[in-house]
């Protein structure tokens, strides 16, 4: 019988578990200055982690979705971008958000329940976190076709998880990318869990990459803990699109190191071993060692990221325990661009309410 | 220029949005050659051009979750659901992210989009096509929620809702889209959203209605006054946020309220301006606030559907109860 | 770079235009009495379809979606079926319907606007008719799910059309079916048209069989004019499906022939040629020619047939025409298995109200 | 037996419905090896097997479609959304299939099936997280809507909605989960749906709630009954369809009413529950039907959802209100 049509699903990876490389490298792994700012973000962000998972422990701040293990993914696909592209995030990016330019600061207010830590200053276009799963892929599909429209050379990033490509969502915007070719990259961080369940209950499908093969567009797989290959692929993707190519799915391997959220005890659901294992392959000491074996790093300038690190996150704490609590008001102020006047009444009754500080987190 | 239908001033008002502002897009199944199901975007295609007015894949939650990214881009994107009956998918974009992306960002981002839907029933259409979700949506924070009854009200109401800088949900009377005619000079002037019409005026009875049921409702006042009843009749327009002073000053003159709706009975707009009287408008109430609504059921089939929902002789024999009253 | 999964779509076609065999044919080829009793079923559905157009037309019926140019899709996949499976299907396969063993009455009742219509004597078990795009696909997987739960061999067919492989809903429940490896055969009816949108515009996909690989599940494509590939593909699917192969997606090739219904004017967005040409690879003459030169098929026998047909479809009218118009009641009855107190009222005020025989039809 | 949580409650509920019917089948995120994000499944799965207790993909409108088939094979799913934050895309499921099956196919096919959520704000965690969307649910024709406010109604109503022949969308308040205990004795005795309960008597005022407000609410009784105020206060538990009459009863007692509700105020239940008496209890107010709400406003994060959701004090000084009148 004739075959009507043939796919293919490539995988990529550059740096092995030890940081070597396994093969021809590819362009993008020679501008080592570069991928040395990589690994300094790589740095902040899992510090950062740290101090979140031991703030929300404390109780001061709100739940807080650890993205130890995908440092690589969010970084190396934000150097792919331009300041003037957009991205769109679900709550496991903090990551990728820090590389993007938004504060420390800004993260902990929102990280700690208030909105205010959604006002970027930079990135201003950049959208906020998406809790409801695969619901931004559709955004991601409107800010694409509102660059290609305005004929504006600017990629729309939207990043999801494993678990977010069973959302009906997911389908619906990868197809409406590919039938306006519109300039989109879909970047899969394949963590291997979805809360409790595993990727292989989460879909029949061999690869989550394939899964573009049903919008026809160009889905590929990449090692999520080899910057290199995630930048590669990315910047791949993204000159595609920016260039009237059209959309791609990336599905970046790699790992949840973390519980799910501070909520979750992931003991319940997943051995030991497995995390452990798992350690083997993460991203910073494999880009450490690749820098390290081409001089590109040393344990100085370690020692020294490292306190730089400390130093930032240790001001950043202060500045947002130093913040002023959010008013009343601004659960009205920013409803609509003008208060109605139905709704008048109410913003003063809150207003004048007994008062509360907010400050407790029981979650 | 000759009077026209009301679904020809939705056109009307989508055709001088388009022209006058570039950031206009409109979206939807069937919204290009074939010009809407209802022809509510007919010859816009030729005018405006493939990029402005897209035919979209069935994909209702990719529309309005489309529609969300656009506004957030400045675009002033204004979806078209086929039908109400589908749009129930929408909620959820509609809830979680276009009544909040103005709120989450404090401002940064927003969220100026139309999403346009035929509604109700009295068309004797196949099953889902003739719903009046109004109620649900007019729960969601951060949305406006229209309902225009006439070619005037429907062309001002709709430039005012592409206009605002906010997400507006604007529900289209199916029943009425080509039932009777009206001058709409094509003047580009928007009318007041959240603020009731008062079309008729009387002293004995508020009639407090919206979308298709306003003729209903008209109708009834008519032969109501043939028996010497005359009635304030308003048309709500705006169900969220709901210009209650308005009714309320009518109830304070009137002193009763039947409120007409083709949604079911529990629950939904008609609830909250009865609850909003019972809190409000108590002291000037002669008799109960009395609603005539579409049964707590599903929306029968064709063959009954005359029988599902509120016609003028039920808003007349219960107006003739509420003023038996007391 | 290593390639980690291939994928091919292959197509299916064993009767060319006329109706003669292009290449080797299958074995259920072979089975002519099952053919002829199909082309019995394509004819009478097919003539009903023109029955209800012109009550349609004459107001004696609601809007109608006609079925015509896909009467091979629909008793194809149904002869595969067997009495215990179920069927759920959209508003475009009333043939399908027939097939199963639904009366010409019920579906002229439904037709006409009245849920009677969906109480099938025959089949109890197959779904009413969904307008909902997609959102019966879930259904199916509810319905496999049961029956893998109480092991017994059925399957659940969902037919859809090219425009359904759009919505979420459809990725969904094909992801659902392979995670659980359900018996479940997915019908995609390709007629090139979701209203006056084209395929094309649907999907940037190169097929709609390739869908299937989103999910992990083998998908093929199938010319849907060919009762004989039609018939091949489906057994084969029904069967891997019956015995816990798990599901399978098909994509019928055919096109729609009439308006979407009687509301819609194809006219306004599709050539006459383009309809002219389509003509020219209708079902019903080829499988005509192909039983015509096997010699299971005459002339006396094709005047027979059509005259059998038009006396069942006049009868049925006539009982569709006396049938006792539905009562008040009815839209009580069945709300819930017990009507609520609270709505008891409803039911009384509804059952006194004015009278109205609902014969209009004005759409 | 030592008393338990609302949560455990829930938990036993479903297990003695597994044990007594293998049509019971479990479905949802994480219900298996998890035991649910809140531990509502707990243990169900070492007990009855991964084909009873289900995990699924992230796919909401799947699973609320597939208990839809499910149930139309004669199983009683039971399926958890595991916020209702995330349940608004199965608004369309339950309204176009859920409510409809029975009606569609006039008594073939059925739709015995349970879709719970948690509902409700004030355990401070993500957006999303604290919705009240039961006013939206609560406007579905052939929809029972249930929100169970202490462990022994959880576990009665849970173990009715399970045995209902048709689809009941059974609300879990998140706040209350493990706030207190009670002896809930594991009789299978289900309770029954379609009814309020009376959870303290007085002759003041009524005070209306349900779900997490029924504790905010009785707190608030208990307060007000040291300044020799005596209020009866009502648990509505079943929101569609509503028991009116013990409402009017205790109305027609007091004549004063105040409804308590964690949903925005516009719209929702409350909203009916003040239509209908301002349709039929009008005779009996003393004073205006007043609401105690959340805002018309979107959810806030944590830090403000105090300053959102109504507590003790905002009932209390309701009630002093309402007293105060006329
Ligand atoms: C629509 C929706 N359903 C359910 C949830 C609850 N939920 C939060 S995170 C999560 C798992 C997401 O898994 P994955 O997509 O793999 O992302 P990860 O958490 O691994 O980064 C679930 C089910 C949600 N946020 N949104
Ligand atoms: C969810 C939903 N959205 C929109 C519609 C309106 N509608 C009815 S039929 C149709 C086109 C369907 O096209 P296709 O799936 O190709 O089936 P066909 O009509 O060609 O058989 C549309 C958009 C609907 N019924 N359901
Ligand atoms: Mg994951
Ligand atoms: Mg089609």
């Amino acid at each position: 019988m004739p075959v009507v049509s043939r796919f293919e699903i490539e995988s990529r990876q550059y740096l092995d578990e030890q940081g070597r490389a396994c093969g021809a490298m590819p362009e993008c792994a020679r501008d080592l200055a570069t991928l040395t700012e990589l690994y300094r973000q790589m740095v902040l962000a899992r510090s950062f982690d740290q101090k979140m998972l031991a703030l929300q422990r404390t109780g001061q701040l709100g739940t807080f979705a650890s993205g130890v293990g995908k440092e690589a993914i969010d970084v190396g696909v934000v150097s792919a971008m331009k300041p003037e592209d957009a991205l769109l995030v679900t709550y496991r990016e903090t990551t990728a958000q820090l590389a993007r330019g938004v504060s420390l600061l800004e993260l902990l207010i929102y990280w700690g329940g208030d909105e205010r830590g959604s006002n970027f200053a930079v990135p201003r276009g950049d959208y906020p976190v998406c809790i409801t799963i695969a619901s931004h892929c559709c955004h991601a599909v409107g800010a694409a076709y509102a660059f290609k429209y305005r004929k504006q050379p600017r990629v729309a990033v939207c990043m999801l998880g494993d678990g977010a490509t069973s959302k009906g969502e997911f389908y619906e915007a990868m197809n409406g990318a590919g039938i306006w070719r519109l300039p989109i990259v879909f970047v899969v961080t394949n963590n291997q869990w979805a809360i409790s369940v595993p990727r292989a209950a989460q879909t029949a499908a061999q690869t989550l990459a394939q899964k573009a093969i049903a919008a026809g567009i160009p889905g590929i797989q990449v090692d999520g803990n080899d910057v290199v290959a995630v930048r590669d692929v990315a910047l791949e993707a993204m000159e595609r699109a920016r260039s009237g190519g059209g959309p791609a799915l990336i599905e970046a391997l790699s790992y949840r190191l973390a519980d799910h959220t501070t909520a979750d005890d992931a003991s319940r659901y997943r051995s030991a071993d497995e995390v452990v294992a798992a350690w083997k392959r993460e991203p910073i000491g494999r880009l450490r060692n690749y820098l390290l074996a081409q001089g590109a790093w040393s344990r100085p300038e370690e020692e020294a990221l490292l306190k730089s690190c400390s130093e930032q996150i240790q001001a950043a704490t202060q500045a947002y325990l130093a913040h002023p609590p959010p008013q009343p008001a601004q659960m009205f102020d920013h409803l609509h661009a003008v208060l109605p006047a139905a709704w008048a009444w109410q913003r003063e009754e809150a207003l004048d309410g007994s008062s509360h500080d907010g400050s407790d987190h029981t979650r | 220029m000759a009077p026209i239908t009301l679904v020809e001033a939705v056109n009307m008002a989508l055709a001088r949005a388009l022209a006058e502002d570039d950031d206009v897009v409109i979206l939807g199944q069937d919204v290009g050659v074939d010009g809407g199901v209802f022809r509510a975007t007919l010859g816009l295609l030729d005018r405006f051009g493939p990029e402005r007015v897209v035919d979209t894949p069935i994909a209702e939650q990719l529309i309005t979750g489309m529609a969300i990214g656009m506004a957030a881009e400045g675009l002033r994107p204004v979806i078209e659901m086929q039908f109400s009956g589908f749009a129930y998918t929408c909620i959820d974009q509609m809830l979680n992210h276009a009544g909040r992306m103005r709120h989450r960002t404090q401002g940064r981002l927003s969220c100026p989009m139309v999403l346009r839907t035929p509604c109700g029933a009295g068309i004797h259409p196949p099953e889902h096509h003739s719903e009046s979700p109004e109620g649900m949506f007019a729960h969601i924070p951060g949305v406006r929620v229209v309902y225009p009854s006439s070619p005037s009200r429907a062309y001002g109401l709709l430039l005012a809702a592409i206009a605002d800088p906010d997400p507006v949900i604007f529900l289209e009377p199916t029943r009425l889209y080509r039932l009777f005619k009206e001058d709409v000079p094509d003047d580009g002037k928007p009318l007041p959203l959240d603020t009731c019409f008062t079309l008729r005026e009387g002293s004995d009875v508020t009639l407090v209605t919206w979308g298709a049921m306003v003729r209903e409702t008209l109708q009834a006042a008519e032969r109501l006054e043939q028996e010497g009843i005359t009635a304030d009749v308003i048309d709500v327009a705006t169900l969220r946020p709901l210009d209650m002073d308005t009714i309320l000053a009518s109830v304070a003159k009137t002193g009763r309220c039947v409120i007409v709706t083709e949604a079911v009975r529990s629950g939904g707009v008609a609830a909250e301006i009865a609850a909003h009287l019972a809190e409000h408008g108590l002291l000037s109430l002669f008799a109960p606030v009395m609603r005539v609504a579409s049964y707590d059921i599903v929306v029968p089939l064709s063959r009954l559907e005359g029988r599902y929902m509120p016609d003028t002789e039920r808003v007349v024999s219960t107006v003739r109860k509420c003023l038996a009253f007391g």
